[in-house]
């Protein structure tokens, strides 16, 4: 049996069994039937809401990755190599990252203004930590004899840095944007809480608000495919493009 | 005597003042009423999980609970509080002088409350149309007099101790209130239908001590005020305030319906299965414990 | 042949490329309490000198390379290397480490990670190139210059790493038993290239081997380990054979035999506590 | 000068310019000086409030994150080392883990019911991906050396899981709880929207209702630091009971 | 001494410990239209054989062995182990990895290590202890036992390694290499030890060494492997002499110049090509 067929089965059976369980075990009103959720995707197709929707939050999500990680990077690069800024930096990395962005969304307001920018940077800001943390721990489990061998090799610490240190903790740095990608996902509900009038966060809450329950979930799923449509083109690009600094990380 | 259960579902607001009042005071007690109180973050939350048979009776604004009367699961049982016209203050910055003066600039919304709607009419009342001003919505007072603030955005409809926050820096000033936009809007208390089937007695009784309440916070704001406050951790100063600005009596009127109207009729937009004002409320229940605050007319 | 003591930095017109005074180690995650590695061990390697390491396993051989290449530091005495002492690793002190996984980069092919020395060292790319192509020559691995570090056998490994170290054109060179997975002629070759390498170069060479032949075959000195804790520098024979060496010479087997009989008496102390 | 000088003299700067920042730059209405946010929380020490609040949501958080790994491990074990583990539940995991929490609270509300299971549940599920993630990720990058020279001596399949997967995959647990330890404490806000009456995300969401900015804060601060406390600790049992099998992790 | 032309499953009463017949062995990560490793390579291990096998680094030693193991799978042909195919690695099969690094349990001290065998196999505690205290002193690490894998030298993992392969007491045992990184005396005491341990248990032992007087020291036979790709069996020794082995003998000395002469035949290929 092909590895493809078995996820096919096990969505087919979760399929059905949410179809029984919208029938007779949970109150529609609440789980809508897929049926009711296709429709309610259809609906909101045709409108062109849903696509509308999706490209927006996707640019949002997207962008706010990026910018969390292009961030992150250098400073969990810095964190890991130098004890200096790692004492300097690190009492507010481990702050911050457990401060909710719920809890900052008046500031980017008040500091990045009510367009896209503050939801970007609400979605960085969620992101970056994750990367920041898995890059640092990437860069000080490097091996000595590695980071030595480079040196004896004559690189200088400009070297050891671009050409040993970089490479090597490539697996972290991935493997951390590959958990970010999920944060940022998950704040696009909240970053579309403020002053949106698209996206499928904001879709979420205002049919949370008018009860409309098959739209909420048609843009849950959506989000959820995106989500995993997402994780496989990173996958797919560390297997191909990233291979050499890669290997072993990308088995799952 | 034992005391029969009752679940309610309120928020964090004063929307449930009564609810907190009766129980301080032992209207319910004396009902023979056990209230069980769980608070949320919001109404929608307390109305969900009232939907979902997680209470018995909630207090929600009128968006809330309109929007899930269709299935008819819950009842409607009275208006809870309603605000006294004034209540929501149009701030504007300095530079805008006149409703017209609006066109192109950003007005904040509290998207999906009585304040997006207030904020609706009033630019229909004075031949503004949507897309001539930018609406952009939020979904927090704070988030709004943080925006007008920082001058992000150029005008909104604030309440309660928001319109102060909003103008003492002096950058903004009240250009009118919500009697411009002609809008009446309600908190209402609902009940699951079946519970209401069931027990109608103890429906009945809970009305009656929530009334009780009503009377005791028009007479002792001060007392009232305190209670809230220590209950939902709420500045009392500002809880005191509130309860001048709002109208908290039980009642089922033509104020009501026609509030309870215009939110159908906004979101028949997108509801496929239009609800009513009659097919969402029961006026029974209210009718027994309190007459005289039923009046609705034809 | 002579045999001398060990002495601390001899006198002499030229400052030795290597001193250890009184030089004592201990790991840094070693129980407290526990004893050290190396204890007062003092030697001198002189400029251009090949000089051998042997000595029991665990005695303290790789430490005793590992702190002249500046990866660990002693605890007690000093290390001089051309008179000033060690800050850490340098492009002037090669290391052919014992481990032959981990140094290795693998996310570089056999000739990237052979070409690394030269391409850090700013060289342009084309010589890059060619130095990488010649020293993947010299060490019999054409026609693999492509694969990646993990694609290798564990001989072809180690060949990478000492090509690599070879490529970087260091003044001085530590070898930790570098020919260990390499069957007897890739062996012999690359005794004879290295030999060739360090009289056209004149570098210094240290050099840690379990194989007392090869140790005879190259070193200019042979220094004989003490079994560890607190392992010393107990002996250390003049090899004076001219080179290219010839092992059918007897005094070739003698140097064996000798260093042999040294180098067991130090190992069999392990055996008879059992 | 040591390490800590670094952090306190960080810490030190960044309070003095948060200090000059509400003074100065940004509104004191929605950035309050540091004085004003510890006269806050002095007012709610006194009423008893930032104390119970504390305890509740910590109580929350740590069971929902126990809670949360506790499921999440032997799932991402399972995923790691059964290639058909892993396609039937992967589609699942790589969905739900971009599917945020809020969208599910109704849902949670319903199964779990309005009392502390359904805020823990919540919590669990927020952090239970990353543990997966990372889990499986660690299971399935160890080396294939290691695991056959268990099999060489006799190791049957149980065993080799037993005693090897699980040790060898501890260091990429233990990250992943680290990392997810976060998203516990993000969701926190999240979780004490539905049905709480006490509780850290509690007081930010009443304050941000009446305008308590200084309370707010307050339990912003609160959070941060408990979740940093927290991390510390979690870092002192690897560096410590765990040591033997996090050689290398604890680095950062 | 005879030497005879490799040959598939000689018939006789036992079944073989070992069969390969015509196997063929690429790598899966192999670049598509690259050669096999291994090609049509046959040869059998009879049961209680101490068998070695010798070539070039980079032939397929270890790849051969780990097929044996079970740890890779061979592309073309079959691979028998008393009759049956292999079908992943078991506790019948022993294997001292060429890697000294990645197969010891870093997490677990070295008795722990040595132990692992006889816990996994169910033995009461207080006899794992025991056993594992046996075969510390063994390969001489008394002392060391309380260390953990990171703090030992090269040799002491290799021992570590070798210790804990004989404590599981296999029937058939794998030896990549195993001495590569040990002082002569410590390899002529385990190499005696080893004789003693086949002589007494009567096991199957594969034994891939770089030394020539090591594989004639040890075994029955020695099979000399071409060099790759499609590295064969292309000559296998039969060494009729009596144990404990004398390096003396001149009969010793023929047999190590032998086979020296065939791999150098085999290497050497090699380096004519630079
Ligand atoms: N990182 C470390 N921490 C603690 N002790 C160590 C460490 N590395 C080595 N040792 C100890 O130091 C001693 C010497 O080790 P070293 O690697 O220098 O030996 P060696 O002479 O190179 O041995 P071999 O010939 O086996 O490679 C050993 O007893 C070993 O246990
Ligand atoms: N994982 C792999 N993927 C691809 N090719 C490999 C892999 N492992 C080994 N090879 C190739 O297989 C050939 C034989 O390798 P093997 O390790 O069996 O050699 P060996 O005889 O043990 O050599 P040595 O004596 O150096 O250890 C080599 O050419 C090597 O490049
Ligand atoms: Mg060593
Ligand atoms: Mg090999």
């Amino acid at each position: 049996m092909p590895s493809y067929a078995w996820s096919a089965l096990s969505v087919a059976v979760v399929v059905i069994f949410w179809q029984m369980a919208s029938t007779w075990l949970v109150d529609p009103m609440f789980l809508p039937a897929p049926l009711a959720v296709l429709n309610g995707a259809g609906q909101m197709l045709a409108e062109g809401t849903l696509t509308q929707s999706i490209l927006v939050s996707m640019m949002r999500i997207l962008s706010g990755w990026f910018l969390g990680s292009a961030i992150a990077i250098p400073i969990g690069l810095a964190v890991g190599v130098s004890p200096v800024a790692r004492h300097l930096v690190d009492p507010f990395i481990h702050f911050f990252r457990f401060v909710p962005a719920i809890a900052l969304v008046t500031l980017f307001i008040i500091w990045f203004g009510v367009g896209e920018m503050s939801k970007i940077i609400l979605i960085a800001y969620a992101t970056a930590f994750i990367v920041m943390v898995n890059t640092a721990s990437g860069v000080s489990s490097i091996s000595q004899d590695k980071l030595n061998a480079a040196r004896c090799l004559g690189a200088n610490e400009r070297q050891v840095f671009f050409k040993v240190m970089i490479p090597a903790s490539l697996p972290s740095i991935y493997v951390g944007m590959r958990l970010a990608l999920a944060s940022s996902f998950l704040v696009i509900a909240a970053a579309e809480m403020l002053a949106a009038d698209a996206g499928l966060g904001y879709i979420i809450w205002t049919s949370r608000l008018y009860f409309q329950v098959d739209w909420m979930f048609a843009a849950i799923i959506a989000l959820g495919l995106l989500g995993f449509a997402t994780d496989r083109l990173w996958r797919l690009l560390g297997r191909t493009l990233l291979k050499r600094y890669l290997r072993g990380v990308t088995g799952y | 005597q034992t005391l029969e259960p009752v679940r309610f579902g309120v928020d964090a607001y004063t929307t449930g003042s009564q609810i907190w009042v009766a129980k301080e005071k032992g209207f319910f007690e004396k009902e023979g009423i056990d209230a069980q109180i769980t608070t949320f973050a919001t109404g929608v939350e307390a109305i969900d999980a009232l939907l979902i048979g997680r209470a018995d009776m909630a207090v929600g604004l009128d968006f809330p609970i309109v929007s899930r009367i269709q299935g008819g699961k819950l009842t409607v049982l009275a208006g809870i509080f309603h605000s006294k016209p004034g209540f929501h203050k149009l701030v504007v910055s300095n530079d805008i002088k006149d409703a017209k003066d609006l066109v192109g600039k950003k007005i904040g919304i509290a998207t999906g409350t009585a304040q997006h709607l207030i904020t609706m009419k009033y630019l229909e009342e004075n031949g503004i149309a949507e897309d001539k001003v930018e609406i952009v919505g939020f979904t927090s007072l704070l988030e709004i007099v943080a925006s007008l603030r920082s001058g992000r955005i150029d005008a909104a409809f604030t309440w309660a101790d928001g319109t102060e926050k909003s103008t003492d820096g002096g950058d903004h000033y009240v250009l009118t209130d919500d009697a411009a936009a002609k809008r009446n809007s309600s908190a209402y208390i609902a009940a699951q239908t079946e519970f209401t089937e069931k027990h109608p007695e103890l429906t009945v009784a809970t009305l009656r001590a929530l009334n009780a309440a009503s009377q005791f916070i028009a007479t002792n704001k001060d007392e009232a005020a305190a209670l809230i406050a220590k209950n939902t951790r709420a500045p009392r100063d500002t809880v005191r305030d509130l309860l001048n600005y709002n109208e908290f009596a039980l009642a089922l009127t033509d104020y009501e319906r026609a509030g309870f109207k215009e939110v159908a009729d906004f979101l028949a937009k997108t509801k496929a299965q239009p609800v009513s004002f009659e097919t969402g409320v029961n006026p029974k229940f209210l009718k027994e414990a309190a007459p005289d605050l039923v009046k609705l007319g034809n | 042949m002579t045999n001398n003591q060990t002495s601390a930095a001899t006198p002499g017109a030229a400052i030795p490329a290597v001193v250890f005074d009184k030089v004592g180690m201990a790991y840094p995650g070693q129980k407290a309490g526990s004893e050290l590695i190396l204890a007062d061990l003092s030697v001198a390697v002189e400029q251009g000198e090949f000089f051998v390491l042997v000595g029991p396993s665990g005695s303290g051989k790789s430490t005793l390379l590992k702190i002249v290449a500046g990866t660990e530091k002693q605890t007690e005495g000093r290390v001089l290397a051309n008179g000033e002492t060690i800050a850490g690793p340098d492009r002037r002190r090669g290391m052919v480490f014992q481990s032959i996984e981990e140094p290795l980069f693998q996310w570089l092919t056999v000739a990237e990670n052979i070409g690394f020395g030269p391409s850090v060292a700013g060289k342009p790319r084309a010589e890059c190139l060619e130095m990488a192509q010649r020293y993947v020559d010299l060490v019999g691995l054409r026609g693999h210059e492509q694969k990646f570090p993990h694609e290798l056998s564990g001989g072809m490994k180690q060949r990478v790493q000492i090509a690599r170290t070879l490529a970087a054109q260091p003044e001085l060179i530590l070898f930790d038993e570098p020919f260990a997975a390499l069957d007897a002629l890739t062996r012999r070759v690359l005794q004879k290239e290295l030999t060739r390498i360090w009289r056209e170069t004149g570098c210094t060479m240290v050099y840690v081997t379990h194989d007392i032949r090869e140790a005879v075959l190259l070193g200019q000195r042979v220094a004989v380990m003490s079994r560890g804790p607190r392992a010393n520098i107990t002996r250390i024979y003049d090899i004076d054979l001219p080179y290219p060496r010839d092992d059918l010479d007897s005094r070739f087997a003698d140097a064996v035999k000798a260093i042999e009989g040294d180098i067991e008496r130090e190992a069999a102390s392990q055996w008879e506590q059992n």
